[in-house]
């Protein structure tokens, strides 16, 4: 396994909040999703792999190198922060072009890459405005600009798709999915999961400053599907529902109110399984039926639930 | 009866015209306002708050005319701005006491009502510590809680859901569901997320460019569609699809690993079962579509 | 292996200068600096409107006081403060210093860098300032445009520049280390400066005034007495008298210390402020 | 056993309609008591009133007793006698000290509610630009009051009981005094304090500010200095904001002789009303400033 980022046994503390606690991890090239709930530590990760912060425990390498006051490595990077600050008063090709020079390249290089990116990202007509005039669209894209014009090879995308609309989010995907058919290692946080599957394959779960799992999707899919769960059934005749579902042995618990049935149940698959069999045979007739917690925190809680000691 | 009027409105900065010559009316309830990014969502909030000037037309809020009778108006308006609000040294609760005396609270009533409504918006815990320790899910929070600190009769709300992870996003809705529908609160739901208006408003109106493309209620726009169904089945689905394919049923996948499926007025649903059954899979949640809004926004806006 | 990355270096450095003096010559406080650096040539010409004799007879002192006390020891530290101090504070308070930092640039060359363009700037402001107020001196008729004359104006702006140099580097210093640098930067060259220089021979080595006080061409400080100086403070200025030699070297020498200073705090400082949760 | 609910309810108490100022003073005043720097040059600008309470009490002690072993020191040095001379200096050498504490509080007191984009949550309730300015200002000027017109309260109070023959008829004696520490107080801390809140309100952050008000003092006495040297009329120096301050408080404290001037030929009319239009272009610029935040 290739490893384009290594973290071993990294924490770091603000004061006495822990923001990342003791992470040791191996992370190959391709798109990786960093998925986690508000404040879990996503952002200090990132940054103490951009080297902006000092671990306060254990190393991070990136390409096998630390990145902190480092340029050699700095240049292979690309980092697209999650905060909307800029000079305001600037035009965009200006931030750009600066940039670009800070990266290394002479002036006509520069500017030429400058211009493609704009190009790119459509924004060619209003690069010379300053930036305040610039829409919450635009101040992304322009932050986006700059993490990949010098043609990193591992780029930080933070929380990118905050404040996009749709089809700016569509032009994002398709953007990310480029850059990682052209082989760079592209680590992307972001706290929704679907937002994640539509790039990626691969993500690491990272709650309350730990790793909590990195895999594919898929196996996180499969959690989802096999812990247990809530299911809400609508339904006309409740009543007949319940005395059917009562049977199956995988249902915990069943209850129902004047149109809606909600049960519990430890193998998820094998009741959707009952459930479809039932409806196949007549036996019950439906509105519709989902499941109440098939979200990410529920997959979480579940997790953690996994490891904990049953005492507490 | 119209509660929020709006006519001839147009609003400029220098030589750009973000809002350009609007009229429409609103009535009590929730109110989505969508578009894209840049369509002058936020300059219309901030008109109505009386933050811009607009350079001709005229907005009327209730009984109450603007820009003429803002602070009558103020009064009864709860504004969560757009961006981020910090008051960094500031412990949540204090901020929120010094938002509640700014309207006019005494100071014993702003206490009592800070702590509860931070208890509403669930940030029980972090109350006393200072903002900047805050995650941008707990300061969109005590953003919502000082807008409706003082009992508003109108909220608006700029973008509430943005930057919020799935579960605070639910919860956020939730909470403007609960002060929409059990207090009678007119809310203005400013936001691109089309399912949060999907699952709060009953009126939209869609900005394009500063132009109003559609306004009136939601059922109108979305008429539902009775033989079309939101299924998600378990992976892989594959080949779950191709039996679909046989049958001459119609799909489309959609975006969180759903599936959108047109049957026939002959065929019953139960056939979808089947066919699930015949490729092995099994169904995981199935529910009668209604006609999805990203689809008409993204039909009739063509971004 | 050396070579290559001493033309790096020379690379970052030459970006960050230009950088930092396309945005610092685009900025309202040069203009606002270059207004009051330029503000005092009227003085003269304010002087002699009024009496053309007394001009005629003091001309020279008004030139050695308007370089000494409004060049050096006023505009001096307010240039630094102004176009040092603050242009990386912006950078700093914005955040936009997060852009920076993730760029492949010694830290070393970006200090420099700006350092250079700090000094141009300012030089070119204090030199076009003291050099119109010798003009005008001239077309008044108070000096002579003669070899003593542009002598004397030389040595002001080299005083002025050593000043600059000295007052920009700890300017940095404060700019880069500390988190409200510019209370501090005021109590510092407005405060203790001019506080400790009623305490000479003790406090007042570690001002930077008093090095370029002695540093003065002699003709100026033989001319004119400052109000407020007491006989005993007179004399102890003058038992504890530093040579220009002295003076330059440890002029240089601080300025080598302050700007390491700064070059160490960027590199060992975390300017990204992050908002952390404990628990939720 | 009643169950109540425990969410949202509406709000049935009264609104305060007046006086909203009162809250946006206090709310700053809280805010600055939690900076430890703060604390720091607050304390700071206390040495000078501890060491006027010591004089206070020595010479009136030493006043009071014919024998007393420092009685003939005291009564020989002029500068220890306490009279209203001695609150007239005690007042002009707290000008630094005010003017730095103002520096620390008033710079960030507008800006930094811009940047933290503050104002669109504030003027959204139902708030007057000049209930905010004001609180604003007034916030700033106790400040400035906290160190000056307090303590020679405080002073005055201190001699008052350390007097032998004192009662409650020599109280009375005090009052014009009192007045003349509240004007001078006012002359210095108002302008003062509307100088820092105009900056505040123009440049975007707070070093900004601070270095702004320091140099435009600067730039103006060091141009007054200048020009009364070479004009050998030292009246000159009034062009200066801080020295037109000190000379309004010779006016105020009858002293017509300092160490350099003689105030006798100024007039009181000039220096005063060039005070007044600057702080009242002061008040002008800050008024523009958040009127057209609040009102577009």
């Amino acid at each position: 396994m290739d490893c384009q980022i290594e973290a071993v046994d990294l924490s770091k503390w603000f004061g006495e909040v822990v923001a990342l606690n003791n992470v040791s991890i191996q992370i190959p090239s391709g798109i990786i999703g960093l998925l986690g709930p508000n404040g879990a530590g996503k952002s200090t990760f990132i940054k103490l792999a951009l080297g902006l912060y000092k671990p306060s425990k254990g190393k991070i390498l990136i390409l096998g190198e630390k990145p902190r006051n480092n340029p050699r490595m700095l240049s292979q990077l690309g980092y697209c922060p999650e905060m909307d600050h800029f000079v305001e008063e600037i035009s965009g090709y200006e931030f750009l072009y600066w940039l670009a020079r800070y990266s290394g390249f002479d002036a006509k290089e520069a500017k030429r890459r400058v211009l493609e990116i704009l190009d790119k990202f459509k924004m060619t007509e209003k690069m010379y405005d300053p930036i305040a005039t610039y829409s919450k669209g635009m101040r992304q894209r322009i932050k986006l600009a700059q993490a990949i014009m010098h043609d990193p090879s591992v780029i930080f995308l933070d929380e990118p798709m905050n404040g996009l609309d749709p089809s700016a989010r569509e032009e994002l995907f398709r953007l990310i999915n480029i850059l990682g058919s052209q082989g760079k290692t592209i680590l992307f946080s972001s706290h929704v999961l679907h937002e994640v599957e539509r790039v990626t394959d691969t993500v690491i779960l990272i709650y309350n400053g730990r790793i909590l799992a990195f895999g594919k999707v898929r196996e996180i899919r499969d959690l989802i599907q096999n812990h247990p769960r809530k299911v809400v059934i609508k339904t006309f005749e409740p009543k007949k529902v319940y005395n059917q579902l009562s049977i199956d042995p995988n249902i915990t618990s069943v209850s129902f109110d004047t149109d809606e049935v909600t049960i519990h149940t430890t193998d998820p698959t094998s009741t959707f399984k009952y459930i479809n069999e039932l409806i196949i045979e007549d036996k019950i007739s439906i509105l519709s039926y989902r499941c109440a917690d098939e979200d990410l925190q529920s997959v979480f809680q579940y997790l953690i639930s996994i490891h904990m000691p049953k005492g507490l | 009866m119209a509660y929020i009027e709006v006519e001839n409105l147009t609003v400029t900065y220098g030589d750009f015209v973000a809002i350009d010559n609007i009229s429409f009316s609103l009535e009590p309830g929730v109110i989505g306002l969508i578009g894209p990014n840049g369509a002058g969502k936020t300059t219309l909030i901030r008109t109505f708050l009386g933050f811009l000037r607009p350079q001709k037309g005229k907005i009327l809020i209730g009984s109450f005319r603007i820009p003429k009778d803002i602070l009558a108006v103020r009064t009864m308006v709860g504004h969560m701005p757009e961006k981020e609000v910090i008051s960094p040294k500031v412990s949540g609760v204090n901020f929120l006491v010094y938002c509640g005396r700014l309207v006019g609270m005494s100071y014993v009533d702003a206490l009592e009502r800070a702590h509860e409504v931070l208890n509403y918006v669930g940030l029980q815990e972090a109350r006393y510590r200072p903002m900047q320790t805050y995650s941008t899910g707990m300061l969109q929070r005590l953003k919502l809680a000082q807008a409706i600190l003082h009992d508003p009769r109108l909220l608006i709300l700029d973008e509430p859901t943005n930057g919020l992870d799935p579960d605070g996003r639910l919860e956020m809705l939730d909470l403007i569901r609960e002060i929409a529908e059990q207090r009678g609160v007119t809310t203005i739901l400013s936001t691109h997320l089309l399912p949060d208006v999907q699952s709060l408003c009953n009126q939209v109106v869609v900005l394009k460019k500063g132009i109003v493309e559609y306004c009136g209620s939601l059922k109108e726009l979305i008429e539902s569609r009775v033989n079309q169904y939101e299924i998600s089945v378990q992976e892989p689905y594959d080949g779950f699809l191709s039996i679909l394919k046989n049958f001459d049923i119609q799909y489309e996948i959609l975006p969180q690993g759903k599936i959108s499926i047109y049957i026939p007025d002959s065929v019953d649903h139960k056939k979808i079962f089947e066919c699930a059954r015949a490729s092995g899979t099994i169904i995981r949640s199935f529910s009668p579509a209604s006609g999805s809004l990203s689809e008409l926004f993204q039909d009739s806006l063509q971004i | 292996m050396i070579t290559s990355r001493a033309k790096s270096i020379y690379l970052d450095l030459k970006t960050s200068f230009l950088h930092a003096l396309t945005i610092t010559l685009r900025r309202d406080r040069f203009i606002l600096m270059s207004i009051i650096s330029v503000l005092p040539v009227m003085i003269p010409i304010f002087v002699a409107l009024f009496s053309k004799t007394l001009f005629r007879e003091n001309g020279l002192e008004i030139f050695v006081k308007l370089c000494e006390q409004v060049y050096i020891h006023t505009i001096a530290p307010l240039l630094a403060l102004f176009l040092g101090l603050i242009g990386i504070r912006e950078e700093v308070d914005s955040l936009t210093i997060i852009y920076l930092l993730t760029r492949p640039v010694s830290k070393f060359a970006w200090v420099l860098g700006r350092f250079i363009a700090y000094f141009l700037v300012s030089a070119f402001l204090m030199v076009m300032g003291i050099f119109f107020t010798f003009t005008s001196c001239v077309i008044l008729g108070s000096i002579h445009f003669d070899t003593t004359g542009v002598s004397l104006m030389l040595q002001y702006m080299g005083v002025g520049l050593a000043g600059l140099i000295a007052y920009g580097a700890i300017s940095f210093s404060l700019g880069t280390a500390i988190n409200h640098p510019i209370i501090a930067g005021v109590i510092l060259f407005f405060g203790w400066e001019k506080l400790a220089n009623y305490i000479p021979g003790i406090a007042d080595f570690w001002t930077v005034q008093k090095y370029l006080d002695s540093m003065f061409p002699a003709l100026a400080t033989q001319r004119y007495n400052r109000a407020v100086v007491s006989v005993l403070g007179s004399f102890q200025k003058e038992l504890y008298f530093v040579s220009i030699n002295r003076a330059l070297v440890t002029i240089f020498i601080s300025t080598v210390i302050f700007l390491a200073l700064s070059v160490f705090s960027m590199r060992y400082r975390e300017f990204t402020k992050d908002r952390v949760v404990g628990s939720k | 056993m009643p169950v109540y609910p425990f969410t949202y309810r509406p709000f049935e108490g009264k609104y305060i309609r007046r006086f909203r100022w009162w809250v946006v003073f206090t709310e700053e005043i809280r805010l600055w008591n939690k900076s430890r720097i703060f604390q720091i040059l607050f304390l700071f600008g206390l040495i000078q009133p501890l060491i006027r309470f010591l004089q206070v009490l020595a010479y009136n002690s030493a006043m009071q007793d014919p024998n007393h072993p420092l009685a003939p020191l005291i009564r020989t040095v002029t500068w220890l006698k306490v009279d209203a001379e001695m609150y007239y200096h005690f007042i002009r050498l707290q000008a630094p000290c005010v003017l730095i504490v103002l520096l620390f509080v008033g710079a960030g007191a507008i800006c930094a509610d811009r940047k933290n984009r503050l104002w669109e949550v504030y003027f959204s309730k139902p708030i007057h630009w000049y209930d905010y300015l004001i609180g604003k200002v007034l916030a700033v000027c106790f400040a400035g009051y906290a160190l000056t017109f307090l303590p020679s309260l405080i002073l005055m109070f201190t001699d008052y009981i350390t007097q032998k023959n004192s009662s409650i008829f020599t109280l009375f004696n005090y009052l014009p005094l009192v007045w003349k520490c509240f004007l001078f107080s006012s002359v210095m801390v108002i302008p003062c304090a509307l100088g820092i809140i105009a900056g505040s309100s123009i440049f975007p952050t707070e070093n900004i500010t601070v270095i702004s008000v320091i140099t435009i003092v600067i730039a103006n006495t060091t141009l007054a200095g200048l020009l009364s040297n070479f004009l050998r009329d030292p009246n000159f120096m009034q062009v200066s904001l801080p020295v037109a301050v000190y000379f309004m408080g010779q006016k105020i404290f009858n002293i017509s002789r300092n160490m350099f001037f003689r105030t006798d030929d100024i007039s009181t009319l000039v220096i005063s009303s060039y005070i007044f239009l600057s702080s009242l272009l002061f008040l002008i610029i800050s008024v523009y400033q958040v009127r057209k935040a609040e009102r577009g």
